[in-house]
């Protein structure tokens, strides 16, 4: 990687990242992005990630990319797993412990319906 | 020079005076427990706040520097009511075993709890927090039920001896003070100069050699007997006897340091191996020839001592010439002992050879 | 800042923290030169670890690198000095390369030396007994003032050659005439004014001869020359080489007065014995080693009969004076009625010119003392000397070439011997070890080891060694400790039944007679 | 841990962790937490290994082994003390004690038969309280060795403390 | 692709329920506005409360609904349908009900700040919270990163930058609000060849987690606005101390220093500039004070955490005795947009008197804890309600601590308070670190604050007389209240210490450590007195009586 040594330099770095991203979500591949923050972690979030990146090993599912991010803010919806396929809208779990990440892959990411009471706004709706 | 007011006077002193500094040369006295004037400012036990123009909230005088038409008042009766608060304070954690220190029962911080008129018996600790006496050091007393966490041990061993001996160790209600790594004091090769017991404000450091002899009836200052550095000290003497060493921050070439053998190793003056009559070997009273080994001691009066030392001199030198004797004189004695050695070999012997340990 | 041959914060522990602060508070750079890692080198910039005996190697070492690198002060030695040019010769020998080998100590280190003590400026060089102790002191003295010539660093503050004297009246005794050679203040005896001087003043024909040191008086009745010994306070078979020696001759002699506060050694002797007193016990003054002249002030009464030694002194003159062959004209001060020590000092102030401000009056109303000298009442004193001018006119350069030490360790004594004193303890101990709470911290005389020594000694985990020289053999415990190098041992003298002059060399400097207590050959063996 | 706590490993480590920081007056904490690190305490034979080191004046002082314990005992990750194989950490602050804190530490205690502090005769754990860990959203709060677990009840902490040998 | 997620929309109705807005018919507009919510079907989504003392009394009874803040009135029984209908349903604000704002006066005169405009949606610190890889710069980078260092380095002097951040009128985020442009000008001016930029990560006040959230989510953007500080001050060195408990934060900075350097963003010469910036972390070792920025500076150069004495401050004499910059990990992330935008930009967020936007933590008895970010001068119960989704249970609320253990303890009645650095002030409470520690009706107030005087009595330094004996006095007071041992004049010896600490404490610490005792007694008078004069605890939390000794045994360190 060179160095950056002027706006223009960053402004290109950040359209062939853009691009890439782009390129990507035309595949039709699909994204599961794992909140692994301290709160994340402290409810089990490691646990989650290690089921899906087992599930999608033991399938050799080559199209689902598993991803990390951070702290959205929901500490006590955590875990916090966010799924994209393709270029649909993206859809955002909590409360995922292994069985519901279980059922994420199974019945959203290969059975394309999504695990309704689960979304977040399906939790934070229960909520008040 | 910065120029300020305390108390309504105006005060004139270099950058980087401390206001506590600058009232004292203003002639004002503000109490204080942590601040020495030999160590680095600390602005622990808050007792020297005043109120300075423009803040809120009372200020450390101690470890505050002074600034260009400040103005400070150092005593009114919302300070003295902070004051008497932290007297209180300090004295909640403070437990007395009713042992004689030493100090004649008073120290630092019991003469401002008596300035602010605190009720002792009231304010102090009630029950003891550490065993007294904890540490095996020979000289230095360790009673950390007195200790008021000032620091000025520690600042002093390391602003004055550069040791380090002592430290801070744990925090909040638990911070104590410790030598080394929670050893001993030797082990935390404490040299026993005894700055720290110097320093101490609360008796909690003391002299264990002088623990149970009382107070002083008087101190004369003299020049230590031991190296060449030639430092000041203060014999504590009661009842014609040695009882303390302490220094003096007005020394000129040691301040308040000493060394261990300074500060403590006075005990041989009253030592019973002291030489208390003139002796003389019984052979020369006898008028006999002298005895292999020299025979035994005979205690003697002064006149009969100082007789029979002249004559065996003179005989010496009259029948063997001057230059057969040899005097050596001494570097531990005065400057007029050794003139008066140098005047004797020379006038009343009449030799040159005299000499001492200069060499060795 | 150098400090060579002085374990400062043992020996002069005040002067030590002053030290330590100047590192710590001022930055002071420091150069520790000591075959041993003392304390001191703790705050030390920089240890040059010399081997025993190199100290003149490594100044000229050192003046060959300042040389090179032109950090000599060009000015001082052009306009104050004289003979800097042989001194140069002599250095060319003295190379980087040589003096490392000859020193044990680094290449790099001597250049890094040199940097910081010539750069750094003023420069002060303290030295003490490690620096005289030798049959080279002499010439190792002049060498420290060759250097700081070199670099300008005389007659300002901050800077000289600054002796730290062992005894505390050391520069006393040794300013009120207890010297062979002179009078009080330095006058010469053999220089016929000083000499006329004083038989004017005590009303006495002088001796114009040297008289004899007290390294050659003692062996000096084994040879018939000493018939008699006059001793105060001092107790020579503890504190003077090759102690089985002094035995020998003490044993001899026909007359031994000895003037203690404590019997002593050196007390079974003797054949009088008088109590004199402590220094709590009499007024008078002190001269420390920076020439300061200070109040001693009487706190107590004398035990028992004790007497202070001026008293004593008095009285035997005045009874020696009054019988017997020699006779005294009357003169200023020929007689010996003193009540105190203040006329005494009045006396000395008459006759010696660097004390003749000096009076107890005068020190009772300025207690920061007087530095001599004092040339009259109303003379502040003279904190530093050679300010602009050395007494002498220019400063003269001495060449100074290594000699090596009169005993270095062989096949039979394979260890060198190094001594000196601890922090616990005093000189010969009479006083320290009539300190409980001393003697509880350091109760017995300890020899210093290196680890590896001990492995090879096969001491494993014992703790008590003998260490023999050709002059006697002594029992201790060992330290096992890296203060020491390896191949060398280091010993005090505070405890008599382990006193390491035992086994001391008394090889001498040939001017000053100096024993030569840093270096001898021992033989160490564990014991059981 | 054994082969570590020899005086030639205390004499490795603290050579390794002063090569790792250096001998700044600002390594002396990272030392230490390295120190800790590695035996779970701060052994005060490493302190005098890791002194030795830096035997030279630091600013205004010479570090002797009495600041290096003076700085153990004051922060709170520092341990002088030797520790058990698994340190349960629990957090005693406001946000963990409202939401029922109180019952967790009662039942930690309890099932550990440890009071704070403490370790167990066999040395399996150490029981440390801990000022807020900072996941007060997941409160009660413990931690045990690396792992952090949140929303703990007293329910949960027999199958959580199970976990470990 | 990733889009900003909106908290789900619920609403705050508050109407105006004092005796003079009663007189106007308040009561009637609220049984109206009940039956028209109900009548809607949005009983589940809005929350009906009233509000008193709002002062304004030409406008009463007047309805604030949240959370855009509109403030309408006078409002009729009559209006209440076309409210629900129009506002709660559509969403559409009704303009010409809405209070001119010149006409707000007295204790919601705040809300004249506030915009129609979403408050979830103005994310600023943590845009990219939750959005990005925080372990990838490209991430950063796509996000906007890097373009305002790249634009001050290249395009700004270090005067512009900050003229720009005064403009915006940020103020310090971790809890003293002072003006940061202000602060990185003192240091900018002092003269020193080495000056220092600390980023203060020691974020120990229990509740608050911000600063986690921030490093952990979004390193980047703190790496980037360190750069900023130190061009604009003239320092090529900068520390960012970090919990030692923040593990993650700390790996997850590293690696974004160690990017930042190989794109050339860290380091020497800079974009090819003449500007140099090595940046260290310095892990914190488990010290409450060493947040405090002097202690801070003493535990990076090798000492105990003990605050020195101030004046001098660090921005004359901070690290090793240098000019050095010490600000909040919030603080920092405001800088980068604010550079990116504009001045004038950032101040259209907040209040007047406090500009921008505040990440909050909320925690306790609440069904939904987390981190928010809202423009300055939202108010507590804005924050119960609306971000945490109401009290858990249906437990009543009784207490929220703002600001961590050092914060206000305050009490349902203030509720409405607006949280900004002024509002507050004039509260007497303190905003703090943004930490909201909402406690329900189960809570002790005496039990709540013995574990507070615990805390600090363990995490004070030890240095000062008042905080190291004052909070173990009052420690052992509150412990023996808990006990049913305390007489009660031990009342007036807690408010004794806690003079004592406030007046005469070295630091911050000391200072507030007497707040909780204060706002106890303040607000919570009868309660703690129940304890003492009726011998029981009104919530049933404390014993009661004495379980173990008060008194700890204490041996010295020493072994000897």
């Amino acid at each position: 990687m060179t160095t950056i040594k002027s706006l223009a330099d960053l402004d290109q770095l950040r359209q062939a990242a853009l691009q890439n991203k782009q390129r990507q979500a035309e595949t039709g591949d699909a994204w599961m992005t794992v909140d692994l923050s301290t709160p994340a972690l402290a409810s089990g979030a490691s646990r989650t990630l290690k089921t899906i990146l087992d599930y999608v090993a033991a399938r050799k599912l080559e199209h689902v990319h598993v991803q990390q991010t951070a702290n959205i803010g929901y500490d006590s919806l955590e875990p916090i797993v966010r799924v994209v396929i393709g270029g649909n809208p993206e859809v955002t779990y909590g409360k995922v412990t292994e069985a519901v990440a279980e059922r994420i892959l199974t019945e959203h990411l290969l059975g394309g319906k999504v695990v309704e009471e689960y979304r977040i706004e399906q939790l934070l709706a229960q909520l008040g | 020079m910065i120029t300020l007011k305390i108390d309504g006077k105006t005060v004139e002193v270099p950058e980087n005076t401390t206001v506590l500094r600058a009232a004292e040369a203003a002639g004002i006295t503000i109490p204080t427990l942590c601040d020495h004037p030999d160590l680095t400012p600390y602005g622990g036990c808050r007792l020297c706040v005043v109120e300075v123009k423009g803040y809120r909230l009372p200020m450390a005088s101690c470890a505050l520097p002074v600034s260009q038409d400040m103005e400070v008042i150092t005593e009114n009766p919302a300070l003295a009511e902070a004051r008497r608060g932290i007297l209180e304070l300090l004295l909640s954690d403070y437990y007395d075993q009713g042992y004689e220190d030493g100090l004649g029962g008073s120290n630092e911080l019991l003469h401002w709890a008596e300035h602010y008129h605190i009720d002792l018996e009231q304010a102090m600790a009630k029950q003891p927090r550490y065993r007294v006496d904890s540490d095996p050091n020979p000289f230095v007393w360790v009673d950390m039920n007195k200790c008021i966490l000032c620091t000025r041990c520690i600042r002093a061993c390391a602003d004055v001896q550069g040791r380090f001996v002592w430290s801070l160790a744990a925090r909040g209600a638990h911070t104590q003070v410790v030598a080394g790594a929670g050893t001993t004091m030797l082990d935390a090769r404490c040299e026993s100069c005894g700055a720290c017991v110097a320093y101490c404000p609360t008796g909690a450091l003391n002299n264990k050699m002088s623990l149970h002899l009382g107070a002083a009836d008087r101190k004369v200052t003299t020049t230590c007997t031991y190296c060449g550095v030639g430092c000041q000290l203060e014999l504590n003497v009661k009842d014609d006897k040695v009882i303390r060493v302490t220094s003096n921050s007005d020394a000129a070439v040691n301040g308040m340091r000493l060394c261990v053998k300074g500060r403590y190793g006075y005990d041989f003056i009253h030592h019973p191996d002291r030489l208390t009559q003139p002796q003389v070997r019984k052979y020369l009273l006898d008028g006999t020839p002298r005895p292999p080994g020299r025979g035994e001691w005979v205690t003697v009066d002064w006149d009969t001592a100082l007789d029979l030392t002249a004559a065996k001199l003179s005989a010496c030198r009259d029948i063997y010439g001057s230059n057969s004797l040899g005097i050596l004189c001494s570097a531990k004695c005065l400057n007029e002992e050794n003139y008066l050695f140098n005047k004797f070999a020379r006038q009343v012997i009449g030799t040159n050879n005299i000499d001492h340990c200069a060499r060795l | 800042m150098l400090i060579i041959g002085s374990n400062t914060t043992e020996q002069h522990p005040v002067f030590g923290t002053m030290i330590r602060q100047a590192v710590m508070h001022r930055g002071v750079k420091l150069v520790v030169a000591d075959p041993r890692k003392i304390d001191i080198t703790e705050f030390a910039t920089l240890h040059l670890q010399l081997r025993p005996g190199t100290d003149i190697p490594l100044v000229n070492g050192l003046m060959n690198i300042i040389l090179e690198k032109g950090w000599e002060d060009r000015d001082f030695i052009l306009n104050r000095t004289e003979g800097f040019d042989e001194v140069r010769q002599t250095l060319e020998h003295y190379t980087p390369e040589h003096v490392a080998q000859l020193t044990g100590i680094p290449l790099e280190k001597l250049y890094e030396a040199a940097e910081i003590l010539a750069t750094n400026k003023p420069m002060a060089v303290m030295w003490a007994m490690g620096i005289t102790q030798h049959i080279v002191g002499v010439n190792n003295v002049m060498d420290l003032a060759n250097l700081q010539m070199m670099l300008g660093n005389l007659g300002v503050p901050g800077g000289g050659v600054n002796p730290l004297r062992g005894q505390n009246n050391v520069q006393g005794a040794c300013d009120m005439g207890g010297l062979p050679n002179v009078y009080s203040g330095y006058q010469n005896v053999t220089l016929d004014a000083s000499r006329e001087k004083f038989e004017a003043a005590w009303g006495a024909q002088l001796s114009q001869t040297v008289g004899m040191t007290v390294t050659e008086m003692i062996p000096g009745i084994e040879e018939d020359k000493i018939h008699a010994l006059y001793v105060l306070g001092e107790d020579p078979i503890v504190s003077d080489p090759n102690s089985s020696h002094i035995r020998k001759c003490m044993e001899e002699c026909d007359l031994v007065i000895l003037q203690e506060i404590f019997p002593s050694e050196t007390s079974p002797y003797a054949d009088i014995l008088l109590p004199g007193a402590s220094f709590a016990e009499k007024s008078g003054t002190f001269t420390n080693t920076e020439r300061r002249v200070q109040m001693v002030h009487q706190a107590i009464s004398p035990p028992g009969e004790a007497r202070p030694d001026w008293w004593i002194i008095a009285e035997i003159a005045r009874r020696v004076l009054a019988q017997g062959a020699r006779q005294v004209q009357p003169a200023p001060y020929s007689g010996w009625e003193y009540e105190n020590t203040s006329q005494i000092m009045d006396e000395v102030a008459a006759l010696t010119p660097s004390y003749a401000g000096v009076s107890h009056a005068r020190l009772e109303r300025d207690p920061a003392g007087l530095h001599w000298p004092v040339k009259d009442a109303e003379h502040p004193g003279t904190p530093i000397l050679h300010v602009g001018q050395f007494t002498r006119g220019k400063g003269h350069f001495m060449p100074v070439e290594h000699v090596p030490p009169a005993e270095l360790p062989d096949e039979a004594y394979p260890m060198l011997l190094n001594t000196g004193r601890v922090l616990y303890h005093w000189h010969g101990g009479e006083m320290t070890r009539r300190s409980a709470g001393l003697l509880e911290i350091y109760s017995h005389a300890k020899i210093e080891i290196n680890p590896e020594d001990a492995r090879m000694l096969g001491l494993n985990g014992k703790r008590r060694v003998r260490v023999s020289s050709r002059r006697g053999s002594i029992e201790a415990h060992a330290w096992i400790t890296d203060r020491v190098p390896t191949g060398m041992i280091f010993s005090n003298f505070h405890f008599p039944e382990s006193s390491a002059n035992e086994l001391t060399i008394a090889a001498l400097d040939p001017v000053a007679k100096i024993p030569e207590y840093k270096i001898c050959a021992v033989r160490v063996e564990a014991l059981d | 841990m054994s082969a570590h706590t020899t005086d030639n490993g205390y004499k490795e480590m603290a050579r390794l962790a002063i090569e790792k920081h250096g001998t700044s007056p600002d390594a002396l904490i990272p030392i230490l937490l390295e120190v800790n690190q590695e035996y779970g305490y701060i052994p005060v034979k490493a302190l005098t290994e890791i002194k030795k080191h830096l035997n030279a004046p630091v600013g205004d002082r010479l570090i002797q082994e009495g600041h290096l314990f003076s700085l153990a005992s004051f922060y709170h990750m520092l341990s002088l003390k030797a520790r058990g194989r698994h340190i349960v950490l629990f957090c005693e602050s406001a946000p963990c004690h409202v939401t029922g804190g109180r019952a967790v530490w009662q039942a930690l205690q309890e099932q550990l038969s440890l009071s704070a502090g403490e370790t167990s005769p066999d040395g399996k754990w150490s029981l440390v309280t801990t000022s807020c860990l900072g996941a007060c959203g997941v409160g009660p709060v413990v931690v045990i060795d690396e792992d952090m677990y949140g929303n703990v009840t007293p329910e949960r902490l027999p199958e959580i403390l199970s976990r470990y040998e | 692709m990733m889009e900003v997620k909106v908290i789900n929309k619920r609403a705050l109705v508050l109407v105006s329920d004092d005796s003079e807005s009663r007189r106007l018919g308040s009561q009637e507009l609220l049984q109206a506005l009940r039956t028209e919510i109900d009548r809607c079907g949005l009983a589940n989504e809005v929350d009906l409360n009233t509000i008193v003392d709002v002062g304004a009394k030409n406008l009463l009874p007047l309805v604030i609904i949240y959370p855009e803040a509109v403030v309408y009135g006078p409002v009729h029984p009559a209006d209440a349908g076309r409210i629900v209908k129009e506002h709660l349903s559509q969403g559409r604000v009704i303009e010409e009900m809405i209070v001119p704002k010149h006409q707000l006066t007295g204790r919601i005169a705040w809300l004249a700040a506030r915009s129609g405009a979403l408050p979830a949606a103005q994310r600023i610190v943590l845009e990219r919270a939750g959005r990005i890889d925080p372990e990838s710069i490209e991430d950063y980078i796509i996000y906007d990163g890097y373009q305002a260092l790249t634009k001050a380095l290249t395009q700004m002097t270090p005067a512009q930058v900050i003229e720009e951040l005064t403009i915006s009128g940020l103020q310090g985020r971790g809890g003293a609000g002072f003006p940061t442009g202000k602060k990185w000008e003192i240091v900018a001016s002092t003269s020193g060849s080495k000056k220092y930029v600390i980023c203060n990560a020691d974020e120990s006040e229990p509740g608050t987690y911000k600063d986690r959230v921030i490093l952990e989510s979004d390193p980047h953007s703190i790496v980037e606005a360190m750069a900023l500080a130190a061009y604009a001050i003239g320092a090529d060195e900068g520390f960012i101390y970090i919990r030692g408990e923040y593990q993650l934060a700390q790996q997850r900075f590293q690696k974004a220093i160690e990017q930042a350097q190989a794109l050339g963003l860290l380091g020497e010469h800079i974009l090819g500039t003449d500007f140099s910036f090595h940046l260290h972390i310095h892990s914190g070792a488990g010290a409450y004070v060493c947040g405090e920025e002097t202690a801070l500076i003493e535990s990076i150069e090798g000492k105990r955490g003990e605050p020195r004495s101030r004046p001098p401050y660090p921005t004359t004499h901070g690290l090793w005795g240098c000019p050095t910059l010490v600000n909040n990990v919030e603080t920092l992330a405001n800088v980068p947009p604010i550079l990116r935008r504009s001045g004038e930009w950032y101040k259209k967020f907040g209040t007047p008197s406090s500009p921008g936007t505040k990440v909050y933590t909320i925690f306790g008895n609440v069904n939904l804890t987390g981190v928010f970010e809202v423009p300055m001068g939202i108010t507590l119960r804005e924050a119960i309600s609306i971000y945490a989704k109401g009290m858990k249970n249906g437990a009543a609320f009784k207490l929220a601590q703002t600001g961590g253990s050092s914060g206000s303890l305050i009490p349902a009645s203030l509720q409405d308070t607006p949280l900004d650095f002024a509002a507050t002030r004039k509260a007497g409470v303190s905003l703090g670190s943004g930490a909201l520690l909402i406690a329900d009706e189960n809570t002790c107030v005496v039990d709540l604050v013995k574990v507070l005087l615990n805390f600090f009595r363990f995490e004070s330094c030890g240095k000062c007389t008042p905080c190291r004996i004052g909070t173990q006095r009052s420690y052992e007071i509150l412990t023996r209240i808990t006990q049913g041992q305390a007489e009660l004049d031990a009342l007036d010896e807690l408010l004794k210490l806690a003079d004592q600490m406030v007046r005469l404490s070295n630091c911050g610490l000391g200072q507030t450590a007497a707040v909780p005792i204060r706002d106890m007694l303040k607000h919570f008078r009868t309660e703690v007195e129940a304890h003492i004069q009726l011998g029981v605890c009104p919530t049933g939390v404390c014993p009661m009586r004495v379980e173990a000794p008060a008194a700890e045994e204490m041996q010295p360190l020493a072994s000897a």
